[in-house]
């Protein structure tokens, strides 16, 4: 179930953007005739501290794209982003701030 | 003057049988010979394959496709005209009132199924009306490709004469205008009688929100 | 990646003039900048090297036009003559025919599910969205010279403007005039430049309103759809001769996709 | 529930290295932490008390980007920042969604209080923001007209 995911994280002037691509349905009790299927957490992990955590509903979009912003940040940290469904289906995926 | 042209034209293209006509420019609508429609027919026969109630004969030209398809959609008015009469005479107008349910009428209005290989035969079919023009005001997503038709009966009456132009317009535009661009719904059995009478009565009931 | 650094300028670009005037024009350009295209490149990324059919090989040799496995500006090269098919071929027909060929694999097989949907995107739609990403920003420069070529065109222009089927349509009953719209949907006119240029510089494409990819083939055989006639075989001469007649109209211009669509 | 969290972060952070090695796995349980009760709450103003944010008050610093019209629901992309100084958790709302919950964040050291997300929307509909810093709350909202809806088929 949990597709491909896809991040970039950047230095922009001050702050290193992070940018998180997920696949899944998100999909909500109208489609899904009372069994919606959609994730519900969402970590974010720079050098293995979280930093964001954050709780979503069957309101976001299917595949859900995500932006964030850390404050400061150094080229080669990394980063992780982890998400977990409310089936228990999770995925994760890293990289390197560039 | 142009007619004659147009009369001597094509029998030439015709000699030169399925003549490849002088590459036309960028950004130009192509001339199109007698024997580029049997190359085309054939192709399209080759390459398509009927799927649910869209079978293959619908590829097959009539003479009014035929006509428009030669002419870039403006034939000359000799050859127009006896094929507008034929499309007139053709049509089978019910007597008596004309005006039927304005409400029936927007649904097959605003409906954009019918006629299409993913639509059940037998389910109603609407007219795809709103696809091309602005007819309630109330309804904001309307297109702009045909007249705007709000206020229509309120400007024309609905004396039987416009009850049965209306009808006729909608049962058979070809009758009215050979390369009108708008679909033949009633010839080509989209819409039966009571759903045109109901959409007579959509543009001429003076209680329907058109006329308000 | 070239999508997660896309400015807000690049996303604008993408737009045809008359889509700034729109009142959508603001949300058109952010849903560009946050669309899940990536992810699809991802996916046909993953295909494009998965060994498949009969001779258990990947595509990654696959010749699209600019030599075996060279992806860089094949899709700005597409629809050409292909001298091993003899006959012009768009993105699309070509992956089917490298899969016939390299992949063994028969074309019923191949064909089985060439349009996908939101929950599973079609094998063509991924490879499409990867090979396309690979021309972005170059210069679209389809095949115009061989005879081939020329009488593909050709074709696709009569065919643009061929009136048939129980409603009389042709592909200009909606895209024939400029500045009209079916419902609140305005319609490029495909046979001018200035039409063709922003909107076919665009395609494959990413779908807000379905969630779903869609590509050139899957546009003609709608398209056809809506027209009340049979449904085109995909890859066929008709369908290749339609998109070639539109790209080759938007000759020159770079490549934006792969984008999104209303 | 949350706030009973960061506390335990915190306090985690406090107790140093080993410590927090130890307490990875119920941290990681705590990761899972979904406020059923706020998601389910069918009114902005329910949902806000579930999440314990409620009585907040209007607050310029918190900045709301997103199209003003928007042609289809099942995407609309929002884009927010709190300018308030120590910004802890923005949650988004959209009032006239059937569960008006759409997403909360909480932002530990290291992150700013930013988030760029694509909600779906059934009608046209005020886009809530409340923000919470040094314990307090603050809200912002932006209309956004919808022209097709985009939460069921």
């Amino acid at each position: 179930m949990a597709g491909p995911m896809k991040m970039r994280a950047t230095l922009a002037g001050g702050y290193t953007d992070v940018r998180v691509l997920m696949t899944h349905p998100m999909a909500t009790e109208q489609q899904t005739k009372g069994q919606p299927h959609f994730i519900q957490n969402l970590t974010v992990k720079v050098n293995g501290k979280t930093v964001v955590e954050g709780q979503i509903s069957q309101a976001i979009s299917r595949n859900p794209v995500f932006s964030f912003r850390l404050s400061g940040g150094a080229k080669g940290d990394k980063i992780e982003v982890s998400w977990l469904d409310n089936k228990g289906d999770t995925n994760k995926t890293e990289t390197a701030v560039a | 003057m142009r007619t004659m042209r147009r009369a001597l034209l094509l029998p030439v293209c015709v000699s030169l049988a399925a003549c490849t006509t002088a590459p036309t420019s960028v950004g130009d609508r192509p001339k199109v010979s007698p024997g580029d429609l049997e190359q085309i027919t054939a192709l399209l026969k080759r390459d398509f394959r009927p799927r649910g109630q869209a079978t293959m004969d619908r590829i097959e030209l009539d003479e009014v496709q035929r006509l428009c398809n030669l002419h870039a959609d403006n034939p000359p008015a000799d050859l127009a005209r006896p094929l507008e009469e034929a499309q007139l005479k053709a049509i089978p107008f019910p007597s008596g009132n004309l005006i039927g349910d304005w409400k029936n009428g927007e649904k097959i209005a605003q409906s954009g199924r019918g006629a299409m290989w993913s639509d059940k035969p037998g389910v109603q079919d609407g007219g795809s009306c709103y696809n091309c023009h602005q007819i309630s005001p109330k309804v904001a997503a309307f297109g702009t490709i045909g007249p705007s038709l709000a206020g229509y009966g309120k400007t024309r009456g609905n004396r039987p004469e416009i009850q049965r132009y209306v009808y006729g317009k909608i049962y058979n535009s070809k009758a009215y205008n050979a390369c009108s661009p708008m679909p033949r719904l009633g010839h080509s059995k989209t819409l039966n009688e009571q759903q045109i009478k109901d959409l007579v009565g959509l543009l001429l009931d003076p209680a329907s929100p058109v006329n308000q | 990646m070239r999508a997660i650094m896309g400015s807000a300028a690049l996303a604008l670009a993408i737009f045809p003039a008359w889509a700034q005037q729109s009142p959508y024009a603001d949300y058109q350009r952010m849903t560009a900048e946050s669309a899940p295209i990536e992810l699809f490149e991802l996916g046909g990324e993953e295909l494009w090297k998965r060994k498949q059919g009969p001779k258990s090989v990947s595509l990654e040799q696959c010749d699209l036009g600019q030599g075996p496995g060279e992806l860089k500006g094949a899709y700005a090269g597409l629809p050409r003559y292909f001298k091993d098919a003899d006959r012009v071929m768009d993105l699309e027909t070509r992956l089917l025919h490298c899969m016939m060929t390299l992949q063994g694999r028969s074309r019923e097989d191949a064909t089985k599910r060439v349009f996908g949907n939101a929950d599973s995107p079609s094998e063509m739609e991924l490879l499409s969205m990867y090979v396309a990403g690979k021309s972005h920003g170059m210069p679209m420069r389809p095949g115009t010279s061989h005879p081939k070529e020329k009488a593909t065109y050709q074709l696709g222009q009569k065919l643009y403007f061929h009136r048939a089927g129980p409603w009389d349509f042709s592909c200009a009953s909606c895209h024939g005039e400029e500045g009209k719209r079916i419902r609140m949907s305005e319609l490029p006119v495909l046979f001018k430049p200035q039409y063709a240029r922003p909107l076919m510089a665009t395609w494959p494409a990413y779908r807000v309103s379905t969630s779903s990819v869609v590509t050139l083939q899957w546009r003609m055989n709608d398209c056809y759809r809506q027209m009340r006639m049979p449904e085109p075989q995909f890859g066929s001469d008709t369908t290749v001769a339609l998109i070639t007649f539109m790209t080759v109209n938007a000759e020159g211009v770079p490549y934006r996709g792969p984008a999104i669509k209303r | 529930m949350i706030v009973k969290r960061r506390g335990l972060l915190k306090v985690a952070g406090a107790m140093g290295a080993v410590l927090v090695a130890g307490l990875l796995k119920p941290v990681a349980a705590l990761a899972a932490t979904w406020n059923k009760e706020a998601f389910g709450s069918k009114s902005a103003a329910d949902a806000l008390n579930r999440l314990g944010t409620s009585g907040a008050e209007a607050n310029s610093g918190i900045v709301i980007e997103a199209p003003q019209i928007a042609e289809n629901g099942a995407v609309v992309p929002i884009e927010v920042t709190s300018r308030i100084p120590g910004t802890t958790s923005i949650a988004v709302l959209v009032d006239k969604n059937p569960y008006p919950l759409v997403a909360r964040f909480d932002f530990m050291e290291g992150a700013l209080p930013f988030v760029k997300l694509n909600a779906k929307m059934g009608e046209t509909s005020d886009v809530r923001v409340v923000a919470t810093a040094g314990g307090k709350h603050y809200v912002a909202t932006k209309e956004i007209k919808v022209t097709i809806g985009g939460c069921g088929g």
